[in-house]
């Protein structure tokens, strides 16, 4: 009916708007993008709106991976157990190309044509905080295995979930880590970061953690993106700070310590956000990468298991099995989050092709999340700013040792000590 | 010593805006056309490093010959399209030869975001590691490799246009197209030509940059805008007003990231551009304004 | 003047009546994707429209319209922030009113000039916002703003299609049925004959700016209540200028219909070739190659496949090309 | 001898037809005037001829070689060379740089330096300007330069678009002199001009175009006495009608 | 008082003196024309005349109001009109779009009525509906004085406005412009055509390297020497 509905108007608007050229060319690609008929096929259909195309490409195909590595899983089990029968997963995902715009119209499609039973979110914030209303509009739960923004749970989404702490609460904890582990201890700090919003979320916890450490922050600045960094790090020389934090993405961390070293500074500690855990930066870096901290909410070789998956190594190992890559906390966060909605559908004890109220108690269900998986533990809080957030991982300072990334703090995860003062990097 | 460093960090890197400027001038008065694939001929130099450095075990900057050769190349396979839409009779011929430039510029970027993605690429060669400490004052080999390159490419393109009979003919072209042609100019080579020499020029001086700046397929417009800015700046068809606005930019760029934020460097520059335009509507050295 | 005009304007009124009919009635039939799809499909005609005035009408290529959409947005995001909470129809004309303003800055010293000048001051100027948007408190930042949110997909559509429909309107009242369109055009085709007319052509190509940078301000302001989320990159993002200079070359530049039907088709085939490509960046080869082969082959746009139109002399004349030389250097 | 044959040439400018099956032929040694009021398509003619615009019909031989439809600097090599309304300087090159150009087809760089010495011989005044910009001459200098920028590839006809346009009388007299010099040498010259009871004198062959057609052809000293013609498209008034 | 007033109007380029200090005026419903050589200086005058160009020093006197420095556009609204040298048309237009932009800033009421009275009386039914630019030379100079004629200026420049035209057009045109003056209309000519000049010029003002040589009738001036060579090359001997 719906697809019948939708040939309909694309039929229709060609021939009034666009002539009849295009219209058979859209009526034929029209029966492509459906999928499988009708939702009682007996399987969970699970949508997801992710960024594959567009400047957030990489992350979003990173967290694909995550999801589609829990859907794998569980239907190599059987599929999900609900009353005795099992339910295998579909997975529908949406590319919206990075951007906001595109994925409210993405979640409208997976909610009306699609009609999944609930929702995965996206990489990045903008996104997720895009679809929040859409998923509360159609009353599907949705669960985000990255999105660390501190916005995006501050507007209180009740439908929506985040796997990973906040960047503004792990970033600040990891520079207490260093001034507890540092001897002798650090007294000032830079904070800097790239203006786009993660990073800008991350250089302000930096900043906050370095003050709620005691220390004193010398130097706090935001640069755009793809910014000529050597400016930056001649401002940072000047200030000779005990700490450079910074906030960003990718290739950048890469060109910073390059930037550092090229205007021959090397401060006691340099400590980067998200990346560095990544193999291609200790590639990049070679032996400049020794010493370079960064923060992790989960290794592969964390303590933690569950029934699902395991231990978190053998997590780690079924995920490099398959893509030929070890999983960083934002696939395994995506895993996770399969996991927290398989639980909840178990403990629900519902069946595929979920009504409304059906998913409204799904919801509930989800927001009393108690769990402990390979991941660690997960529980959203309930209120306040980090509303529907996960707080109960403790982030781990690690460190770039000998080309590996090793857990330095804290002192019951770590598994080396940090090295302190960074060596020379010039 | 912090304003020294960071005129000449801003210099080193103005040296290589000049070089893609003045290759996308010369073309832009030759063609009559607004080249704005500039950025993407940038970019895309920028990736036959990156491709180079992951197949061959050489350093990338060793072969900007071979990006010479093969941007060319493919330059002069476009340079007729170019030709022949800027001089049919359509009714916009300048707006419509604009839109085809367009057209290869989203060719290119959606080419190599297909081939490459998103993630950004940096051109890695020997000189990364290596700076030089003169008098206090820290120069980065890199950057230091990028000027001399953009030195002397803008300099072998100077001597291309002021003592060849090639240039000679370009330069014909470019003040008028039937009075060369009665010269016995074949202006639609010569268009070709320049087109050429232009999009190698400016793909080997993106492999430079690439070495110096991360390179996304998405940075393509940005080089367009700092090319253009260069350009209308100078004064349309300038090549001395070229060399001094383009050191200007680096300059400008460099200072406003030291003493005041990075953040605000693409912000001081649009302004100091809106500025120029209405102080000196024709640019820092000119006489013409195009369509 | 006589028989086959009129009934080319027979049949067009018709394709309107058809079109208006189809609009007016989609909430009831369309379904709630369908419906979000249409109220895209609005929103790129609009802004396509709005771009088609300043470069189709005035010959000025504007590479920085995404601002006035951005800007349009901000407003809005801003007065309806908690705390300031306007209503969200009063905050649609105060966009406008920026936009216009902003539009003047940047078109009173530069559309003196010639066309190059115009394209890069407007750009930087887009980029210029952006920039400021990313670093400016009350905007947010790079991480942008959340609205207050209203999931009433209909309300939106009905906003979209009013604003949409009363550019076009607003659009063919002034330039294709009143004096203001043939001093645009006049100025456009040849400014020293257009003065000699008394026309006061500065005057004239400021106007058509301001009310080509109006319309997107407005469309703007609605896609930010819609989305209930704007950031830098999403509503400052030039690349989406690029998407509009598309849209209006491959529907027909200076045509009224032109950016109809390039944004409707263009929005949908792009939807498409998400579809078919899945996450594959080639459909910006594809984008990047009808642009090409357009205005290659069929410079004046889609439009120009129409019954009644000259479509036949133009493939005729770039088949045949009589002047090898550029002619009138002057 | 040499013979530059048009032969019912039709062309114009985009859609635009201006030229109607125009003949004519011009020999070397000659002055051939081209007459007609402005807009009949005199110009054109000479473009068409050298390749500038391209021909809708007819041909245009030199000695039997077909040069119909070549382009510019094929018709060049074959030792016709057009100088262009106002002289056609390059205003932003040199001098030197406008001689080097009007011998751009002489590939060996000293054969085309032997060649400006020659032509400099020839025309003094230029010599001490050879550094300067062409744009910043006088009238009569810039025509000075056309003339001898075309004179460098030694070509065997010569035409010229209005040679006195803008130029004081006296200047008028000396380019047309020049002229007259030109074909003594062997050298064709096929030239508009506007003046005519001054070209009249140097002519050897008359013809004028009207409307983008022939309308006459003949001796100078033959179309004085067609009155009409004259008067009505020359513009030459009865009362002043007698040239001795 | 005079039609038009020019007293000691000035202009260079650069080093160039184009206009040495001009100084004439036209008298209501004269037609008054401008001849000299090739770059006498007689397009320049118009542009200043027009407010294309500003003139150095000196100044112009429309119907006795001072418009020297006005914008074009000021100065075409009271009530001066222009065809150009090189016709300058709106050539993506159609022809009757041409003829109705003339009017924007004149008269709009009965504007499409007029535009095709002008259509019929200068022959251009059959390219009506056509773009300017697709026009041939002669029709292309017609369309020029047909937009003058939309406007109803008082004063009215022609720029070679016979050049090219076919001689049945030519004779219609004068037959418009002789009407127009007898309606009221002035006129300042600059024609090649000494045919044309001597038959509709009532005065005729010689011009030469940027200054008036001579002032006079069509009689007076053909038999002035100095105009002989400045203009025909006779050379005095």
């Amino acid at each position: 009916m719906t697809e019948l509905n939708r040939r309909h108007f694309l039929t229709g608007a060609g021939l009034a708007l666009g002539g009849a050229v295009l219209a058979p060319s859209l009526a034929a690609c029209g029966g492509g993008g459906g999928g499988g008929g009708g939702s009682s096929s007996g399987k969970f259909k699970i949508g997801a709106v992710l960024e594959l195309s567009g400047a957030d490409a990489t992350g979003g195909q990173i967290a694909q991976r995550g999801y589609q590595f829990w859907v794998d899983t569980v239907n190599k089990a059987g599929g999900i157990a609900v009353g005795g029968k099992k339910y295998p997963v579909e997975l529908v995902v949406q590319d919206c190309q990075s951007q906001p715009g595109n994925a409210t119209t993405a979640v409208s499609k997976l909610a009306t044509q699609d009609k999944v039973d609930a929702m995965f979110g996206s990489y990045t914030s903008g996104v997720q905080i895009a679809m929040n209303p859409i998923c509360e509009k159609y009353q599907i739960p949705c669960l985000a295995g990255s999105a660390e923004s501190p916005k995006t749970w501050s507007t209180q989404p009740k439908y929506a979930y985040g796997i990973i702490p906040s960047v503004d609460t792990t970033a600040g904890k990891a520079i207490e880590l260093i001034k507890q582990l540092g001897s002798p201890a650090p007294g000032t700090i830079a904070a800097v970061g790239v203006n786009e919003p993660f990073s800008d979320a991350t250089q302000k916890g930096f900043e906050n953690g370095g003050t709620a450490a005691g220390l004193q922050v010398v130097y706090s600045t935001l640069f755009p993106a793809n910014a000529d960094l050597t400016p930056v790090a001649n401002a940072i020389k000047a200030k000779a700070p005990d700490i450079v934090a910074v906030g960003g993405h990718d290739v950048l961390l890469v060109d910073f310590v390059k930037a550092l070293q090229s205007v021959g500074f090397t401060p006691k500690a340099v400590i980067e956000h998200y990346g560095i855990t990544d193999a291609s930066f200790a590639k990049a870096l070679g032996a400049k990468a020794n010493g370079v901290l960064g923060i992790a909410v989960w290794l592969p070789d964390s303590p933690t298991q569950d029934d699902v998956f395991g231990k978190a190594s053998e997590y780690a190992s079924g995920f490099h099995a398959k893509y030929g890559s070890d999983p960083d906390y934002t696939a395994a966060g995506c895993s996770a989050a399969g996991v927290v909605l398989q639980k909840a559908l178990e403990k629900l004890g519902a069946a595929p092709g979920m009504d409304e109220a059906q998913r409204g108690k799904l919801n509930d269900t989800i927001a009393a999340t108690d769990i402990d998986c390979f991941y660690g533990k997960i529980k959203f809080e309930a209120s306040g700013d980090h509303f529907h957030d996960n707080t109960a991982l403790t982030p781990i300072l690690v460190q770039i040792q000998n080309g590996e990334v090793v857990a330095v703090g804290p002192q019951d995860k770590a598994k080396a000590k940090m090295i302190y003062p960074l060596p020379s990097l010039s | 010593m912090e304003l020294f460093a960071s005129i000449v960090g801003g210099l080193l890197i103005g040296g290589l805006y000049v070089a893609i400027s003045l290759g996308f001038s010369v073309a832009f008065g030759v063609l009559d056309v607004v080249d704005l694939a500039v950025g993407m001929w940038v970019v895309m130099g920028a990736y036959a490093a990156v491709v180079v450095q992951d197949w061959l075990d050489v350093d990338p900057l060793l072969l900007l010959p071979l990006y010479f050769l093969f941007f060319a190349l493919v330059g002069a396979v476009l340079a007729p399209l170019i030709y022949r839409v800027r001089n049919n009779r359509y009714a916009m011929p300048a707006l419509m030869g604009l839109a085809l430039t367009f057209g290869f510029a989203t060719i290119f970027r959606g080419s190599l975001l297909t081939g490459f993605g998103y993630t950004p690429r940096t051109v890695r060669t020997g000189l990364a590691n290596t700076s030089w400490n003169i008098f206090g004052l820290v120069l980065p080999a890199e950057r230091v490799a990028g000027f001399l390159t953009a030195a002397v490419l803008t300099l072998a393109f100077a001597w291309f246009l002021y003592f060849t009979r090639s240039g000679l003919a370009v330069r014909a072209v470019a003040q008028s197209k039937e009075n060369a042609g009665l010269m016995g100019v074949d202006v639609k080579r010569t268009s070709t030509l320049i087109y050429a020499l232009y999009t190698g020029l400016t793909a080997m001086c993106g492999a430079v940059m690439g070495a110096i700046y991360a390179m996304t397929p998405e940075l393509g417009p940005r080089y367009t805008l700092f090319a253009f800015f260069v350009v209308v700046l100078a004064g349309l068809g300038s090549i001395w007003g070229v060399l001094v606005t383009g050191l200007l930019l680096g300059v400008l760029q460099s200072l406003v990231s030291t003493f005041w934020s990075a953040d605000y460097t693409l912000l001081v520059v649009f302004l100091s551009l809106f500025v120029v335009l209405l102080l000196l509507p024709n640019g820092i050295g000119n006489r013409r304004s195009v369509a | 003047m006589s028989a086959p005009i009129r009934r080319r304007k027979t049949s067009s009124l018709i394709v309107l009546g058809i079109v208006a009919l189809a609009l007016l009635t989609m909430p009831f039939w369309a379904g709630s994707y369908n419906l979000r799809l249409a109220t895209n499909v609005l929103l790129w005609v609009g802004l396509a429209l709005s771009w088609n005035v300043v470069c189709g009408y005035a010959g000025y290529i504007s590479f920085g319209h995404i601002a006035f959409f951005g800007i349009g947005a901000y407003v809005t995001a801003i007065l309806m922030q908690p705390g300031v909470g306007w209503n969200f129809f009063a905050t649609l004309p105060v966009g406008a009113v920026v936009a216009a303003v902003i539009a003047l800055a940047v078109g009173f010293p530069t559309l003196r000039l010639r066309g190059a000048y115009f394209a890069i001051a407007t750009w930087a100027m887009a980029e210029g916002v952006r920039e400021l948007a990313t670093v400016a408190s009350i905007t947010g930042g790079s991480g942008g703003l959340v609205l207050p949110v209203k999931s009433d997909d209909t309300f939106f559509y009905w906003c979209m299609l009013a604003a949409t429909a009363g550019a076009y309107l607003v659009c063919f009242l002034l330039l294709e049925r009143s004096r203001f369109g043939y001093k645009v055009k006049a100025v456009r085709d040849n400014e020293p004959a257009a003065r000699a007319q008394g026309i006061n052509a500065n005057l004239v190509k400021n106007q058509a700016f301001i009310l080509s940078a109006v319309i997107p301000a407005v469309l703007g302001g609605i896609n930010a209540y819609w989305i209930t989320f704007i950031n830098p990159d999403s509503s400052l993002n030039t690349i989406l200028t690029d998407q509009l200079v598309v849209m209006v070359l491959v529907g027909g530049l200076g045509h009224i219909w032109g950016p109809v039907i390039g944004g409707t088709v263009l929005y949908l085939a792009q939807q498409q070739f998400v579809v078919l490509f899945g996450d594959s960046t080639a459909y910006i080869v594809l984008v990047g190659a009808l642009v090409v082969l357009v205005v290659l082959f069929l410079p004046d746009g889609l439009v120009s496949l129409l019954p009644g139109s000259r479509r036949l002399n133009l493939i005729r004349r770039f088949i045949r090309p009589r002047a090898t030389t550029t002619t009138g250097s002057s | 001898m040499t013979v530059l044959e048009v032969r019912d040439v039709s062309g114009g400018y985009g859609a635009v037809q201006i030229l109607s099956d125009v003949s004519l032929s011009a020999a070397v040694g000659e002055v051939t005037c081209l007459f007609g009021p402005n807009g009949c398509g005199k110009s054109t003619l000479l473009k068409s001829i050298a390749g500038a615009l391209p021909l809708w019909g007819g041909t245009v031989t030199l000695d039997g070689t077909d040069l119909t439809g070549q382009p510019s600097h094929k018709v060049l090599s074959q030792g016709i060379a057009l100088m262009p309304q106002g002289g056609g300087v390059f205003p932003g090159l040199s001098v030197k740089e406008n001689l080097r150009m009007g011998g751009y087809t002489i590939k060996v760089r000293r054969e085309l330096d032997a060649r400006i010495e020659e032509v400099l011989d020839e025309f003094p005044r230029l010599r001490e300007r050879l550094s300067v910009a062409a744009g910043s001459l006088s009238g009569g200098e810039q025509m000075l330069v056309s003339i001898a920028r075309a004179l460098i590839l030694q070509p065997r006809f010569l035409l010229f678009d209005e040679p006195s346009a803008g130029l004081s009388p006296k200047l008028t007299t000396d380019v047309l002199a020049r002229t007259a010099a030109l074909a003594e040498r062997g050298i064709g010259v096929l030239m508009i001009e506007q003046n005519i009871k001054q070209a009249l004198r140097v002519a050897d062959k008359v013809y004028v175009l009207v409307g983008g057609r022939n309308r006459y052809e003949g001796r100078p000293g033959d179309i004085n006495s067609d009155k009409e013609l004259m008067h009505l498209y020359l513009g030459v008034h009865k009362d002043e009608g007698d040239p001795q | 008082m005079d039609a038009l007033a020019i007293e000691d109007v000035r202009k260079s380029f650069g080093g160039v003196q184009a206009l040495q200090g001009i100084t004439f005026s036209v008298a209501p419903q004269e037609i008054v024309g401008v001849i000299g050589p090739n770059g006498s200086g007689k397009s320049t005058l118009f542009n200043v005349l027009t407010g294309a160009l500003k003139p150095d020093s000196g100044r112009v006197l429309l119907n006795g109001k001072d418009i020297t420095r006005w914008p074009a556009y000021r100065i075409a609204r009271s009530g001066l009109g222009r065809t150009f040298q090189i016709p300058a048309l709106f050539e993506n237009m159609t022809v009757l779009e041409n003829l109705l932009t003339a009017s924007v800033e004149h008269n709009w009421d009965g504007v499409h009525e007029r535009a095709s009275a002008v259509i019929e009386l200068l022959e251009l039914q059959r390219v009506a509906a056509e773009p300017a630019r697709s026009l041939s030379g002669g029709q292309q100079r017609l369309l020029e004085l047909g937009r003058v004629l939309m406007r109803e200026p008082d004063l009215v420049l022609l720029d070679e406005v016979a050049a090219g035209v076919h001689p049945n057009l030519r004779k219609l045109m004068l037959d418009v412009i002789r009407a127009k003056r007898e309606a009221g209309t002035t006129f300042l000519v600059i024609e090649h055509d000494m045919e044309l000049t001597g038959e509709i010029c009532d005065r005729i003002i010689v011009m030469d390297a940027g200054e008036v040589v001579a002032k006079g009738t069509f009689e007076e001036i053909s038999s002035d020497a100095h105009v002989m060579e400045a203009y025909l090359g006779v050379s005095v001997e």
